[in-house]
């Protein structure tokens, strides 16, 4: 791939799912849509509170991208977060007692649902800022870069984010320096109520990257092996340090923006229509026909699913709230600066 | 007088403005289909057409400054900013731009603006959306900086602040849109440059704006059962303060608390007290009490939330130390 | 022209200058050098202070536009704005008077060097923050638009101000709006002591105008005939409701970025090289050799340009400062709201 | 004992961290191959190499956001932005990130970041280039902010800065730049916790900080020929406040002058006046008086910006109004 912008289905003829891999891809998706149903039931029960932003829909993205990074790779992400967590490997414990504000999470319950964070897999979070991921992922590369080290920051946004200044200065910023960024659109077509239509004159995003010079490629965000092929590639040209790439994941959210939203914007017939390519039914119909999913092979996931939220949603409800001495701790850090060493 | 929530005060006055007055647009983030974040310009979209009801993209730098520049232009754009934590991003505009346009060109340009935003805590959206910012902007000459804490003043505030030949902020608190208050059926502009005595008093002046509003009559309500009689001032106008108002109330009762939801260094609170000191100080008995935010970014667990914003508790305690 | 983006050295044949217009031109360019150099020689004396920034060697850009536009069209500037203020027609007396701080200057002083505004040529300053103008000129062009008026705003900004997301998020709202704004980026190769290579991921700044789908012309900014020739079809097309046009104007100051800077950063050879495509010299050639300018013209035109700048000054010297009772005056509008009706 | 600028001790502070630390790097706008738009890191690029001494585009927000996901990364990054004025455009990044992030992930992620830059008026550059809005900052839980006003604080802030677990903003009053100074040929770090009295005496404070210092000292030395003897105050740190320090004083003196380039209304002075009152009420012989900067957009002419900034005699008339 040149250095000038590249955009097209790049990856998207997907290739059969061999075996295994393919029933790791299914049970990672199905971990996140189960996970994100019962956060569904434990909002209207009051479980959970605040905005809640589901990804259901939208989990190929996730898992297809995060199967491309390696353990020491770092990972930024929005308040549309569960699934980027979950597939990344934050515990789905600690992310369930996190939206349930117990101290347990994964934030101590200070986060809850936008603001996921977990030091052990390098998620630097949940930001709640449209756009505000973006410079801090850039400064992630640059100190990998610095270091010498041979990561790659995976930075996740959505399509409205596009229309931010910060999206444009990180773009920037990161080919001119040429750091290691995997900026990750997940272009959703909509932005809360706003359709892209609204939000950009020129709705082909890749041709953004383009001006740029940043190598683009646009994917079917239903398609997780596409996407994870792409993620690879793309992944691949960083390492060999071919600066940063972008991804245009072309998804939906079956779900409204979040459990505000009446979603009174968007067509029945759009939803219906992108719901039958729904990334997990699709693939389940690849690996039954390829055999990799045998008889019985999708129920007995389904259960190990449904006991690992069980088990969450136990650990979560059994757990504890930060005591309200706690409150200021952490506004700045508890180890003094001992004898001013940096 | 009819029965109607502070987002329907909020959306008839817009509405109101938007008949009266052909230069009136409406301009900002999810305004029109969605209908606005807190659906404060619902239907609105369908009434007025896109061209007075814009969307427009995540760009609050963009979108406010062209509110400036539209108002420069002989418009008069009613910005909506979705809440006062993304107004950081447009702050270099309305510092630079909406506040100074005017000084700067020696009287030339006026900017004729109003931009509503969201403020406050208390629903649990944790530290990136739960910001009271409203006292830095209080501290920009140039603007004017309206709290409406009743129906009447969600109602009536609009229309004199776009009569303002110069930029005017609203801040609304996010928990005021479903609160319920009565309105006269023949609504009338409010003065928006005067504080509001909304409870007399002789004991002790309390001091709120706001979201902090409901508070101060919380806690003197239940003051008043223990025999403490507060007045309850509502500042409404946070720049240009009405430091009379404030002042000779507590000529008065020798005795004042200010409830601010601002993070308590450097809030409003500290200007308010600063200017009580200096108005009133042989007349005060004991120095001026700051009920404010606890000072960490919020937390999103309700019990942690709590803890950090002003409670009723926490104003009959502090009128309770000052030995009212 | 269609739509999407078009770039090129459109509208570079410049064309024989026509007699009258020519000296036009050249005059209207003469008045900025000279007033400019005076400016240095008052700065020197301390009768100017603050910043200062020269457009010595861009005249072509300010003086070409402004020849493209009505009285009734709008201009947003920069800093760097003495040029763009005397072409658009700001009195030099009130000009000058303005360097001196005197309230007779077109800002009654308060503003000097950075901050002219005239509300009579509907020039909308003189605006320091980088980028900071081009929201304001989307927003006076929305509303020519709202109004149904045929009126152009007209926004100049330097090469620095790409890389500011101000920049992209003007550019994005004006074509997705169909907002009737020129936009002319003045590319002099430098902000300030960092070079547009150091700035820039891609430096063909036109591209950037195609990932908006705002058409742009490239223009030797060096040549005011060819950038008369470009900010005319630029206009012509605004008014024929084609939406915003971007100009990249190539250009280059000849002296360093304010009366601080050594100019320690860029080449003597480089700046020598670009002297010699000086746009004075060139037209006078051009006009002497076409006859337009006869014998003595250049000698008549200097002495009347040195008259106007010697009453300008001093005008400016003859001014009174603002009395200290009205520092506070207009930080809100003296016309107290009456009877508030808007 | 050296004689040198504060320009001077800043680059030598530094110089001294690159040196010391290879995780130190230099990031912003010219600070490499102009040297700086004030000169202090002139020729650092030269020793440096551009791998550490990092020119950026004009991007506020996102050379700043770069810095902290940079400290996240392990670097100790020095942010340079050319004044506060620009600042604004950063606000969002280091609000909603930098102060925020090691409480909002319940403290996983520190952020060990140092950020400078210029602050305050003097120099003729009128609205958009003259603001003091260290105040502001120091109203946001997660920051320390400092405010060198000599040239040993100028050389000693900056290690135990980067020492510092979390982010710290350093605010150089611009007009300071040019100021020499003495400084000990073995520079030592300086306490970042304390304010330092600067001059001491019994019957009035003067708290100042940066480019108001020399203000104060002024016209404490004005005051002593007439035989009122003034203690001084240097605040160095703005956030947290060394409160102890100044009740203290004030408890002593019974009378004191806050002095403040920022805009009077919601400044930093407010809440220094409201801590002392709060702090010793019943010492007081007079309310805190503050002398801060008149409220309007910077003007260019000289006899404006002069009579908008506090002068010495500005604060001796407070003074002696006080009746010290
Ligand atoms: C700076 C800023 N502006 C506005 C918002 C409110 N908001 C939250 S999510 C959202 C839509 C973002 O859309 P997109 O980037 O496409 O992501 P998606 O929600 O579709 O995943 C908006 C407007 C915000 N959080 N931050
Ligand atoms: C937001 C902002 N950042 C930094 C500056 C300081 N500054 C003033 S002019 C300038 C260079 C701008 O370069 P360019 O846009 O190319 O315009 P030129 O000066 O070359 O005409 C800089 C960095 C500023 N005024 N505003
Ligand atoms: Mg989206
Ligand atoms: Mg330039």
């Amino acid at each position: 791939m040149t250095k000038a912008a590249t955009s097209g289905q790049s990856g998207s003829e997907s290739g059969a799912a061999d075996g295994d891999r393919g029933v790791h891809l299914l049970r990672e998706m199905l971990r996140i849509r189960r996970f994100e149903e019962r956060c569904v039931e434990l909002y209207s029960r009051a479980e959970i509170r605040g905005f809640l932003h589901l990804g259901i829909g939208e989990e190929a993205c996730a898992v297809g991208v995060m199967e491309a990074l390696s353990p020491d790779d770092a990972v930024v992400s929005t308040y549309r977060e569960h699934g980027h967590a979950l597939a990344r490997g934050l515990s789905m414990r600690a992310t369930m007692a996190e939206l349930e504000g117990k101290v347990e999470g994964c934030s101590r319950g200070r986060g809850g649902s936008m603001h996921l964070f977990d030091a052990a897999t390098r998620f630097y979070g949940g930001n709640a800022i449209v756009a505000g991921g973006l410079p801090l992922a850039v400064g992630v590369a640059l100190a990998d870069h610095l270091r010498g080290r041979s990561r790659v920051t995976a930075c996740f946004f959505g399509d409205g984010a596009v229309a931010e200044g910060e999206f444009h200065e990180s773009m920037n910023l990161s080919e001119l320096w040429h750091l290691p960024v995997l900026f990750c659109c997940e272009n959703n077509l909509y932005a809360m109520g706003t359709a892209l239509k609204y939000t950009e004159s020129e709705t082909d995003l890749s041709l953004k990257a383009a001006s740029y010079r940043i190598p683009a490629r646009v994917v079917d965000g239903m398609d997780v092996l596409a996407v994870e092929a792409a993620a690879r590639e793309a992944t691949q040209a960083i390492r060999a340090g071919a600066g940063p790439q972008f991804l245009e994941l072309r998804t939906y959210r079956f779900r409204a923006h979040s459990m505000y939203d009446p979603d009174r914007y968007r067509d029945k017939a759009e939803i219906e229509g992108w719901k039958e390519r729904d990334p997990i039914p699709a693939l389940v119909a690849q690996l039954t026909a390829s055999g990799a999913l045998g008889e019985g092979g999708l129920d007995r996931l389904e259960a190990e699913i449904a006991l690992e939220v069980d088990d969450a949603v136990a650990f979560a409800e059994a757990g504890t709230y930060e005591p309200l001495e706690d409150l200021e701790r952490y506004v700045t850090s508890e180890a003094a600066p001992q004898g001013r060493t940096p | 007088m009819t029965a109607i929530t502070y987002r329907e005060a909020m959306r008839q006055a817009i509405r109101e403005a938007l008949v009266r007055d052909d230069r009136v647009f409406v301009m900002g983030e999810d305004v029109g289909h969605y209908g606005g974040c807190y659906a404060v310009t619902l239907g609105l979209l369908e009434e007025f057409g896109p061209e007075r009801i814009r969307d427009t993209p995540l760009s609050e730098s963009a979108f406010v400054g062209a509110g400036i520049g539209a108002a420069l232009g002989g418009m008069r754009p009613i910005v909506e900013i979705m809440t006062v934590n993304f107004s950081l991003l447009a702050l270099d505009q309305i510092m630079n731009n909406a506040a100074t346009l005017l000084y700067m060109s020696g009287g030339q340009f006026n900017v004729p603006l109003v931009i509503r935003m969201a403020t406050g805590a208390g629903r649990q959206v944790a530290a990136q959306h739960s910001h009271s910012l409203e006292g830095w902007f209080a501290h920009i000459p140039g603007l004017r900086i309206l709290a409406p804490a009743t129906v009447e003043d969600a109602r009536g505030m609009l229309w004199p602040a776009l009569c303002d030949p110069d930029p005017v902020l609203i801040f609304e608190h996010a928990m005021l849109y479903n609160v319920e208050g009565d309105l006269a059926d023949e609504a009338t502009p409010v003065d928006i440059d005067k504080a509001a005595i909304r409870r007399s008093g002789n004991d002790v002046t309390i001091i709120a704006y706001g979201g902090t509003l409901r508070t101060a009559l919380g806690a003197a309500e239940q003051l008043a059962a223990e025999g403490v009689e507060a007045e309850v001032i509502d500042l409404r106008c946070l720049r240009p303060l009405d430091t009379p108002t404030i002042v000779a109330s507590v000529a008065r009762t020798h005795r004042a608390v200010v409830v601010d939801e601002g993070w308590r260094s450097g809030s409003l609170s500290a200007e308010v007290a600063a200017r009580i000191t200096e108005g009133v100080f042989y007349d005060l008995d004991a120095p001026v009490v700051r009920v404010c935010s606890v000072e960490v970014p919020m937390p999103y667990a309700k019990h942690l939330e709590d803890e950090a914003i002003p409670q009723v508790a926490d104003v009959v305690a502090a009128v309770r130390g000052l030995g009212a």
